[in-house]
């Protein structure tokens, strides 16, 4: 079987490296702790009295979560290895570098490996006299049955709790409100995304899963987990409102409701079709009287070189609406 | 027979060789209903274990240490899942050996329920939820029934492997309840899981190390 | 053979929704002129006495051209279909929209195509007593010899060019001032590129080249136009040393330069792959001595779905430091 | 014999029906050494035109009018290199009739000579910089010496043909020196150029359309 082919150096360094990469393009926002050079910190972020807010996972997602780390998002971000949750450590040193005495928020897509390894780091924060509180992201529609939401994976609607709840952190608010505003973002924030194609991880760099030409996978999960259907590739128009299908199905949208929007590309998806995905979304918005407040458009939160897309609606209300708007200062995020 | 620190060390770089020889066969297991990188955590892992362990001056290093360096070098070079769970296991691998310089036949057997029980603790699996600890409970189970019978060390050891191949063949037929492949349900129905085949191949390496 | 796969209706309409989506995802920064949708015009770019800096060229290419129309960018944008130079009418509705008594600017990348129709609309335009100079960019350092830097094609070192370009106008220089600017911008930015996979035009689906399995392509167009060699896959940092070697043969760096940097992906490549490019670009600039003034990593300038990348250097003066540095609007841009 | 303007219309449809079967391999050709969407962009452009042509009153519309209406509609509907080149033919063979309602099968044959003038004057290549005017003036030169002599339509636009595929033929060891493949140098040499290949195919459909 041939390889995939890779700009990389090693697929066993390629982590390290990346990380170097980034903290040299965008030093005038991030750094990393002084021997932790996985834990990323914002210059900007923490200050006294602030809930300081620590968000992190596997990489391979990128921007997700580098790239969210900035004033008014995350305090900090742990990376893992290629789709590994980060061990314990680094989580820790992120947490001890963002407080600020006024206790510290984990935020994080809900996975068996994520949940492990941040709360081994959260109960050595606890023995450092850190408060530390959780809050994972549940959004991905596909990936459980409605009254089972707590087993939901968490994906690019990740974007939109941590904008929340770090603009909630800004915002000076105490920590249990914190973790009122983050809870209150993940229950109304729903993702549907579809696979076209597998990614490769960088120390294999052999396909992780095998699709058919013509087929794609309804509900696949970041790191390419199998969703809930496999079935012919559909016209962009028949995906979205398969996806919205199955979003409205939970968010039950009212006429004069309001939503954010973020199409978002699981790797090599490009910009082209999510603009047309993006018309048929706000077309069947449209139709039922629901006002798109923000749109975003773009590879948000992917998974290597995947091709698929997913949609994610937020369903406002005023507290959201104006957390989402409130301006941050991050890598690779604009807001407003 | 005893076993003393240089045993322990030998019995990690049998592991991680093993991870080593197997790892793209475990990536492409977890790619069928997980995220392919199973086998990397694996190799990594243990060969990060290998490394940190080199380091160690077995003269000074009591076995305990040996379990205790594995276990943050392994948690360190992988995180995921399979980290804090091995991490675990080894924790309370070595402290089954805690002030003993030398180890009986009997303190390797029960190494494995050991390290069984940290994966229990750790992850809170139950038997039969298509994870690691349906071979590492299957060989537990084992070695405490002949341990309780008072069989020789390799006998334990041998069963043990068949006993961990078994529990992981076991999962094939599972429905997976927790981990990556739990959102599957009935599509993770006939494949086995990544991580019981590679628990498999562990218990085989330290059986080996120590046959 | 088998058909790519893409999120798309039909390769026909594809532009045309696109644009329908993207200008209601970015409706605070952008619109189209009335009667004329690829005609897309920024909502707080043209202003009395300014010159007026109209952009485009084909589709396929997002964020360029469409992503760089905004305050302190490019007026407009006319987006042809994908991979072909949009017709005269939409380029001169865009300078008939822009043109606020001061002339325009018409900037793009160097292709046959896309010189004839712009001109077509120049001529046009100054029939309607409009006033046009152009700028071609010519970036493409691979793609013709030194003494033929006219002949060479623009790719994805636009990007500085109209950021350059873009905040002359924006600081209110007449129009001999900004084409000076842009001349000057262009000839101080440099790019090379390498490919690693084909594309596949929405229309066809097929893959528009054909590399082997373990081959890149140096120096390739962002139409997937052959480059100058065809070579085994190498490292990142090899490949970034070529690069280099390239650009620094013609930029001659000297000792305590300035440079902007831009480390583009063609579509599919990760920004994973992007950092660790970014991180031996980095290491070889600080050899010589030279600094880097900021830094951009992303899918600039795409060739749809195509595996690659390109390293661009523009070498700064105080001049283009200042206009780099000036904030701009844009959907998918961020400055400074 | 004479021509009139549904004549003119028939020969649009003609060349757009050609079109249309061979975009996949216009294409692939434009592939080889350019950004392989040139039989998009004339499939694509003479749809246009023959549905701008099916809107207008044949009874009203002069072969003037055919031309410039195709010109503009093939214009905007492609951009790209294809789309002033062949614009400018199109109201260049326009200007050619201008005045006539009806044309004679002399009228019919200098059609080609003067797209090529358009081709040749908007896009300023020479012969032999591996374009479409390759096969454009090797038509137009066979088309000149032939109504020079007398000869009869039929016979001068099989000719054309011939001398088109000629023309086409010859580019394939050619260097390019214009449009996209110029920066190929070398690498260009061996391949057709694929707005020479449709070239031949415009004028074949043409001829057809007339014999
Ligand atoms: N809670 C758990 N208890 C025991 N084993 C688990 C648990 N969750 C996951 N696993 C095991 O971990 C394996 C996956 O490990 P790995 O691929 O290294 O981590 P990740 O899931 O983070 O990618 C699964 O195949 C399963 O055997
Ligand atoms: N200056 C020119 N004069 C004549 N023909 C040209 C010129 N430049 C390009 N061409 C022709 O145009 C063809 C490419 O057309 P097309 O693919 O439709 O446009 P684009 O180059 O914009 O992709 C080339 O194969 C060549 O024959
Ligand atoms: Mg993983
Ligand atoms: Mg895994
Ligand atoms: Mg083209
Ligand atoms: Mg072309």
């Amino acid at each position: 079987m041939t390889l995939t082919k890779k700009i990389i150096n090693s697929g066993d360094d390629v982590v390290d490296e990346m990380v170097e990469g980034l903290l040299l393009a965008h030093s005038g926002i991030v750094t990393s702790v002084p021997g932790s050079p996985r834990s990323i910190i914002a210059r900007h972020g923490p200050r006294p009295g602030k809930v300081g807010m620590v968000i992190g996972g596997g990489s391979g997602h990128e921007p997700t979560f580098v790239g969210f780390v900035g004033k008014g998002l995350a305090d900090a971000a742990a990376i893992g290895n290629v789709f590994a949750s980060p061990p314990p450590d680094p989580i820790l040193a992120c947490a001890v570098a963002v407080n600020q005495g006024a206790g510290v928020l984990f935020c994080y897509g809900n996975y068996a490996g994520d949940v492990m390894n941040f709360d081994m780091a959260a109960e050595m924060a606890e023995m450092d006299g850190i408060e530390v509180r959780t809050v994972v992201t549940t959004d991905d529609v596909a990936s459980a049955p409605r009254d089972q939401r707590h087993k939901r994976r968490g994906v690019a609607g990740n974007f939109f709790v941590f904008k929340a709840a770090g603009a909630a952190c800004d915002l000076m608010l105490p920590l249990d409100e914190v973790v009122r505003v983050a809870n209150l973002a993940n229950d109304r924030t729903y993702t549907v995304g579809v696979g076209l194609s597998a990614c490769s991880l960088p120390q294999t760099r052999r396909a992780n899963f095998h699709l058919g030409d013509e087929e794609m996978e309804v509900g696949l999960g970041i790191h390419g987990e199998p969703g809930i259907i496999r079935q012919p590739l559909q016209t962009a128009d028949a995906i979205v409102d398969d996806m919205l299908d199955r979003i409205f199905a939970e968010m039950n949208p009212q006429r004069g409701d309001r939503v954010a929007v973020l199409v978002n590309s699981l790797g090599s998806t490009t910009l082209m079709e999510l603009y047309v995905m993006n018309r048929r979304v706000r077309q069947r918005l449209d139709a039922l009287g629901v006002e798109v407040h923000a749109t975003w458009v773009g590879p948000y939160c992917t998974s290597l070189e995947m091709a698929g897309a997913s949609v994610t609606l937020m369903h406002l209300d005023d507290e959201l609406t104006r957390l989402i708007d409130l301006p941050c200062d991050c890598a690779m995020f604009r807001a407003g | 027979m005893t076993y003393e620190t240089p045993a322990f060390i030998a019995m990690f770089t049998a592991i991680a060789r093993s991870m080593e020889e197997n790892r793209d066969h475990l990536c492409a297991l977890d790619g069928v209903i997980g995220d392919a990188d199973h086998g990397i955590a694996m190799q990594q892992g243990f060969a990060a274990v290998d490394k940190a362990l080199a380091a160690l001056d077995a003269g000074q290093a009591s076995p305990t240490d040996v379990f205790n360096t594995a276990a943050k070098s392994f948690l360190n070079a992988v995180g995921a899942s399979s980290g804090p769970l091995y991490a675990t296991a080894m924790m309370r691998a070595g402290a089954s050996l805690k002030g003993k310089a030398t180890a009986s036949a009997q303190d390797v057997a029960l190494l494995i329920p050991a390290m069984t029980k940290g994966i229990s603790d750790r992850g809170k699996a139950q038997p039969g939820d298509k994870t690691m600890l349906d071979a590492w409970q299957t060989a537990a189970d084992r070695v405490l029934a002949l341990v309780e019978q008072g069989s020789p060390l390799a006998q334990v050891l041998t069963e043990a492997v068949a006993a961990a191949e078994a529990g992981a063949q076991s999962t094939i037929p599972m429905e997976a309840k927790l981990g990556r492949s739990a959102r599957l349900g009935q599509r993770s129905v006939g494949h086995i899981d990544a991580g019981a085949a590679s628990a498999a191949l562990v218990i085989k390496a330290i059986s080996e190390s120590f046959g």
